[in-house]
C-alpha cells in the first residue's frame, strides 16, 4: 500500500513480537478445535458433572437442564424436523462437534462468572450434559482423548451452505 | 406498537395554519456552545427497539428504528446491538490484539500501532442473520413495523487497518486457512473465517462515523468483514489465531446454521441474500390522500443493489424506483418512487435485485427451501397493506398451515432475532 | 493546548507488553442493551474546540476536532456550530416554513409536508467562511493544532427536499432572481440567495447523517447550499421571501465581506475554495520513528477533488496522496501516503486540486490578493514542522512584517474565526 | 422527479396557501430591501436615538458606541486600509448600506431581547449611530423616505466577487 516507502523486509515493523510463553498467557481462554487440539490436560465424570451442573447451572438451564429461565440443554427428538420448535435445538439433537461444548462453556459459561470453571469441572459437565441427551453412556470419563471421539448425532444432517461451497471450493466441514 | 403515527398530517390543531407558539424561539437567546451536542429533546422518543419478551438484556439484540431514519447513515447511537454477555467496558490503553497461531512471528499490537498503518474507510451494511425472524409468524403479526421486520440491519463508514496488513506481519504459515477472531468480552465470543477472505477485504475497524467506535459495535476494535453475516465481525477484537481447521463455535453450529425444508442444516451461510424494506409508508404509520414519496432500503453482501421495483398492487406489476447515488457497493442504497394515493385498500411491496442478478423471494418461495423452523437468513418481500382510512398494517398473506408455522424461531425463546 | 499528544506510543507503562488489566472486562458481565448508545467514557476527551477568548458562547463559533476523527463523516454531536443568538429550541410540530413575496400563492408547509415530497440524500462539506482565519497570526501561533487551523468545516449525509420543489408548487413570478431565507433563532438570521442556485441544488434539509439535524445545525430545517460558505445555509429555516433584490443583510455586508490587498471589499464571496489539512502527524501531537500513513482531509467548492499533493521537505518537491472513494463531488475527502521518518527535522504539506483546475495558494501568494485584515475564506497550504524529538508544531514562515498581521481576524474582536 | 404520478396541475399539492394577511402574520420581522422596500411607517431623531441607545444598548456596545463587552460601532477612519484592524470594522467605515441598519437592529437588537424595539425606536437608533459614525448630519429624522437615500461611504470600495461575476454574470450589486 505505501509502496516504495515500505520498511526493511517489506513490511511495516509494526507490532511487538511475542514469545510463545507471552501468547500462552494472553490466550486465557483458548478455542478447541474440532480434531481435540486445545483440550488441556484433566478428566471428569458425569456424576462429577452432575454436581457442578446443579450447584452453577441448574438455576438457568432448569434441572437436568430441561430449560428454566434460560435455554434448555437436553432433549428430543433426532433428527430435528421442521416441526420441531427452535426453542427445542439442544445438544442431544442438534450440536454437531462434541469439543464445542467444551470450548463454550469453558469459555461462556456461567453467564456470571465466565472463565471460573476449572477444566475437570468443564470436562464433568460436558460429560453430564452428553450423557443426559443420551449421547454417551457416561462409562468413559471424559477427556482430552475421550472427548474428540464421540459421535454427535446432528453430524450426520449438517451441510456445508451451498452459496459458501461456490466462493470456496476448497471448504470441507471437518 | 398498536398506535398508529400519523406522518403526513398537515397543519396544527383546530384549523389554524400555524400558532402563536411558532414565534417563541425567536424572542430569547438560544443555548450556548457545546463541547459535544445532543439531538433535540423532540426527538427522544427515536429509539432502538427492544422487545418486552427478553429474558435478559446481558444476551439479545435490539432493531435500528428504521421507519423514523432518513438517508442511509444509521446514527452510531441506533446502530442495533447484538451480544452475548453484555458490552464490555475496555480501556483503550490496555486494550491489545494478538495474532498467533501459524504465524512466523506472533504480534502483539497497541492501538496506537494500529492506527499509524495504512486505513482504508468504506460504507458498509452490517445485518444480524436473524433479521427478518418476525416473518415467520402465521399468521403475519398484524402490529409488525418497518423496523421489527428489518431492523437487524445498519449502515455506517467504518474506518480500520485491513486485515491482511497484520497477518502480513506476522507471517502466515504454509498450510494455514483459518483464522478464529475472539472478543474481549464475557462470552469471549468466536467464530471461524477463512483467511481468503480476511487477504481480500476484512478490516480491523477502530472508527465508525467518523469517530471512535462505539461501545455496543466493539469498541476500541472490530472485524468489519464485508457483506457477511453480522455475527461474524467479532467486536471488542482481542486475539486472531491462525489455524488450518474452522473451530466450530458455539455460534457457527448451534446457533447462526439454518434448517432446510429437505432436512438438513446448512452451516456458513455468510453472504447475506439481498433484501429490501419500505419505510414510507410502512407498518402502524398513517397517511393521507395525495402524493407520497414511496422511501425504503436495499442492499445485498453479494454486491451493489442494480434495481429495486416496487408493486402498487399486491405483486401483480411492477415499476423500477429511482436509486440514490451509493458510496460503496457493499452500503445500504436509499429507493424511492413518487406516488399518489387515491384512498383505496392498496398492497405495496419492494424488491431488489443485486448486480449478480440475485433477488428476493416470496414467502412461499422462501419456505420451499428453508425449514418453518428456521431463524436465519428470511429475506423473503415485505408487504405493507394502507387500509382506506390510510393506516398502514403488514400485508404479508397468511401462508398455508403446512408451509409455515404458527409460532417459531424468534418468536419462542431461541435465536437472536432479538424478541424473544 | 501545550501539551503534546503521543499519538503512535507504543506499549504499556514499565515496558511490559500487556497488563493483566487486559483481562478484567472478560471476568464480568457488561453493560445492557440500550434504547440510545453513547460514546465509551473513554472518549470523552474528543469535543469540539470552544476558544477560551470568547466573549460570549451566544454568538460564536466552536470547531470540529479534526485531529481526533477518522474517515470523512463528522459525528454529529462533533459538527462545528456558528450562530449569532444561540440554538433555539424549536418544537417541530408548531415550525412552520412559509414560502412568499413574488410567487403566484404563497404556501406554509408542515414539517409532514415537506417529507411528503421527493428526497434528495447528499454527502456535504459544510465550511465556515471564517475556517483557516488563525493563518493569520503572523509569527505563526506554535500552539496551533489542525482542529483549530481549518475545524471550522464539518461534512455529512444530508437529506431533504430540492428547494426548486417547494418553489414550484408557490409558483415564482416573472422578474424574481433572489430569495431571503430566514431563520427562526432570536437574530431572525438572514441571508440573500440567488434563485438560480436554489433551482440547481439547494436542500432543505430535515435530516443530517440519517436522523433529525440536530439543534446547532437547525432542528427541524435548514439550507443546504452544495459548496458555498456555510454562512449562508440558513438555519431554523422559517420563511423565503421571493424579490427582485439580495437584502444585503448585515451578515453580507459588515461581516462575511473580504477585504483585499487593494484596498477593495469583495461581496457575495460564496464558493469556497479548495482547502486541505493533514491531521496525522499534525500540531501537537507526537510521534515516533519508522512507517507513518500520513493523512488529511480535502475539499472544494468547485467540485470534486482530483489531486492532494503532499510535501516532505517544506515545499521544495511534492508527491501525490492516495484519495479514498468520495461518495460526493462535494463531499470532505480523505488523502493518504505512507511514510517512513528516519527522526530528522521535516516540514510537511498538503495542497489540493479541484476539477476545475483550482489550488491552493502559499501564503505569500494569499496575502498578495487579500488584505492582511481580511477575516474570510483563507486557504493557504498549511504547513507542520516535525521536530527531531518527534513534537509536531506549526511550521509555517513568519511572513514581512508588511505583508502580514501582527494581530488580526479571529485573533482580534471581531469575525466569527471561533476564537474572539 | 415523480414524472407519471404527479397531481394535476403538474404539482405535488401539498403545502397550504396562506392570504396576504398571513403571510404579514408571519413576518414578524420583515426585511428591509436596499430600495427601501419594507420600511414601516414612523420616524426618529438622533436625540430620541440617543436617549433609547443609552438605556439599552449601552450596556453592551459601549458609551457613543465606542465598545464595550462588544463590539464598536462607531468609529474613523474611512476608506478602511489592510492596516486598519477589524475590530474597528465600524458603521461608519463598513458598512454599505444604510437599511441594512434599519434591518439588522430591528431583528437581532437588543441582543437579548429582539424583536421588542417600536419601529420609532429603531429609526432613531439609526439617526444616531449614522450621526455618530459622521454619515448624517442629524437635521432630518430618518424615515422610510430619508433612510434610503443615505450615502454610505463603504459603498465605494464594495465590489462584487469576481469568481461569483463569473457565475452569475446578470448579477449586480444594489
Ligand atoms: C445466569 C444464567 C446462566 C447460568 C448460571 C448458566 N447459563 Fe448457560 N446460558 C445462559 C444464557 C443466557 C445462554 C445463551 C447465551 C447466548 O448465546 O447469548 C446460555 C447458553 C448456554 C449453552 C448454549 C445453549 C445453546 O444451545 O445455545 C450451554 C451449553 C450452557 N449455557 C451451559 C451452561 C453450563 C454448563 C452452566 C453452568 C456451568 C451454565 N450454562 C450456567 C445463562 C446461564
Ligand atoms: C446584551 C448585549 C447586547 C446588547 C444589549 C446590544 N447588543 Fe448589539 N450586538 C451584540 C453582539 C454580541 C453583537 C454581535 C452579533 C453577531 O453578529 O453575532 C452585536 C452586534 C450589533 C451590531 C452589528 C455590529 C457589526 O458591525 O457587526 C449593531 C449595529 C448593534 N449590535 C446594535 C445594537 C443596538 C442598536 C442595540 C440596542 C438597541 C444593541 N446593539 C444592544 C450585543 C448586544
Ligand atoms: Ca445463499
Ligand atoms: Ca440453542
Ligand atoms: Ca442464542
Ligand atoms: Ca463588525
Ligand atoms: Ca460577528
Ligand atoms: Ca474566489
Ligand atoms: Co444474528
Ligand atoms: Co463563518
Amino acid at each position: 500500500l505505501a509502496g516504495v516507502l515500505a520498511q526493511p523486509g517489506g513490511r511495516y515493523q509494526i507490532g511487538t513480537p511475542l514469545t510463545e510463553q507471552e501468547v500462552q498467557r494472553w490466550n486465557i481462554r483458548p478455542s478447541i478445535l474440532p480434531d481435540g487440539r486445545g483440550l488441556p490436560p484433566g478428566q471428569g465424570t458425569v456424576d462429577e458433572g452432575e454436581r457442578v451442573y446443579n450447584a452453577q447451572c441448574l438455576g438457568c438451564h432448569g434441572a437436568n437442564g430441561q430449560g428454566g429461565v434460560f435455554n434448555r440443554l437436553v432433549g428430543e427428538p433426532f433428527p430435528v424436523t421442521k416441526d420441531v420448535d427452535s426453542v427445542d435445538f439442544v445438544i442431544g439433537n442438534y450440536w454437531q462437534y462434541p469439543t464445542t461444548l467444551f470450548d463454550y462453556i469453558r469459555r461462556a459459561m456461567p453467564l456470571q462468572a465466565p472463565g471460573t470453571l476449572s477444566d475437570n469441572e468443564v470436562y464433568a459437565l460436558v460429560a453430564y450434559l452428553l450423557y443426559q441427551n443420551g449421547v454417551i453412556d457416561g462409562s468413559e470419563p471424559m477427556n482430552a482423548q475421550t472427548l474428540p471421539k464421540v459421535q454427535m448425532p446432528a453430524r450426520a444432517i449438517l451441510e456445508l451452505d451451498p452459496t459458501t461451497q461456490k466462493r470456496f471450493p476448497w471448504l470441507r466441514l471437518p | 406498537a398498536g398506535a398508529f403515527v400519523k406522518l403526513s398530517g398537515g397543519l396544527a390543531q383546530g384549523g389554524e395554519k400555524f400558532s402563536e407558539k411558532a414565534f417563541e424561539p425567536m424572542r430569547f437567546l438560544g443555548a450556548e456552545l457545546r463541547e459535544y451536542g445532543e439531538r433535540s429533546e423532540f426527538e427522544k422518543g427515536v429509539v432502538r427497539y427492544i422487545s418486552p419478551n427478553l429474558r435478559t438484556r446481558h444476551s439479545g439484540a435490539n432493531f435500528t428504528p428504521l421507519d423514523k431514519l432518513d438517508g442511509v447513515i444509521t446514527p452510531s447511537s441506533l446502530h442495533f446491538e447484538r451480544h452475548h454477555g453484555g458490552v464490555p467496558t475496555i480501556d483503550p490503553a490496555e486494550h491489545r490484539l494478538v495474532i498467533h497461531g501459524m504465524v512466523e512471528r506472533p504480534l502483539i499490537f497497541t492501538l496506537a500501532d494500529l492506527k499509524r498503518l495504512p486505513s482504508v474507510t468504506r460504507t458498509l451494511f452490517i445485518e444480524c442473520a436473524g433479521n427478518g425472524q418476525n416473518g415467520y409468524r402465521n399468521p403475519p403479526d398484524m402490529t409488525l413495523t418497518a423496523t421489527r421486520s428489518r431492523g437487524l440491519v445498519s449502515n455506517s463508514s467504518w474506518t480500520g487497518v485491513p486485515l491482511a496488513i497484520l497477518l502480513k506481519e506476522a507471517g502466515v504459515k504454509e498450510g494455514a486457512r483459518w483464522l478464529i477472531p475472539e472478543g474481549a468480552d464475557a462470552a469471549a465470543y468466536t467464530r471461524s473465517l477463512p483467511l481468503e477472505k480476511a487477504m481480500e477485504d476484512v478490516l480491523v475497524a477502530y472508527a465508525q462515523n467518523g469517530e471512535a467506535l462505539r461501545p455496543e459495535q466493539g469498541y476500541p476494535l472490530r472485524l468489519v468483514v464485508p457483506g457477511w453475516e453480522g455475527s461474524i465481525m467479532v467486536k471488542w477484537l482481542r486475539r486472531i489465531q491462525v489455524t488450518d481447521m474452522p473451530v466450530m463455535a458455539k455460534d457457527e453450529t448451534s446457533e447462526y446454521t439454518d434448517t432446510m425444508a429437505d432436512g438438513k442444516v446448512h452451516a456458513f451461510t455468510w453472504i447475506m441474500e439481498p433484501q429490501s424494506i419500505i419505510t414510507y409508508p410502512s407498518g402502524l404509520q398513517q397517511i393521507q390522500r395525495g402524493f407520497h414519496e414511496i422511501r425504503g432500503l436495499a442492499w445485498s453482501g453479494h454486491g451493489r443493489i442494480v434495481r429495486v421495483e416496487i408493486s402498487l398492487d399486491g405483486g401483480a406489476t411492477w415499476r423500477r424506483a429511482s436509486l440514490e447515488p451509493s458510496p460503496d457497493p457493499l452500503s445500504v442504497v436509499r429507493f424511492k418512487l413518487g406516488w399518489v394515493w387515491d384512498g383505496k385498500e392498496t398492497i405495496i411491496m419492494s424488491r431488489a435485485w443485486d448486480e449478480k442478478g440475485n433477488t428476493q423471494p416470496t414467502q412461499e418461495e422462501f419456505f420451499a427451501r428453508w425449514a418453518r423452523n428456521n431463524r436465519y437468513h428470511y429475506n423473503a418481500i415485505q408487504a405493507w397493506r394502507i387500509g382506506a382510512d390510510g393506516k398502514v398494517v403488514n400485508g404479508d398473506k397468511t401462508l398455508s398451515a403446512s408451509l409455515a408455522p404458527r409460532r417459531l424461531g424468534a418468536v419462542g425463546m431461541g435465536g437472536c432475532g432479538g424478541e424473544s
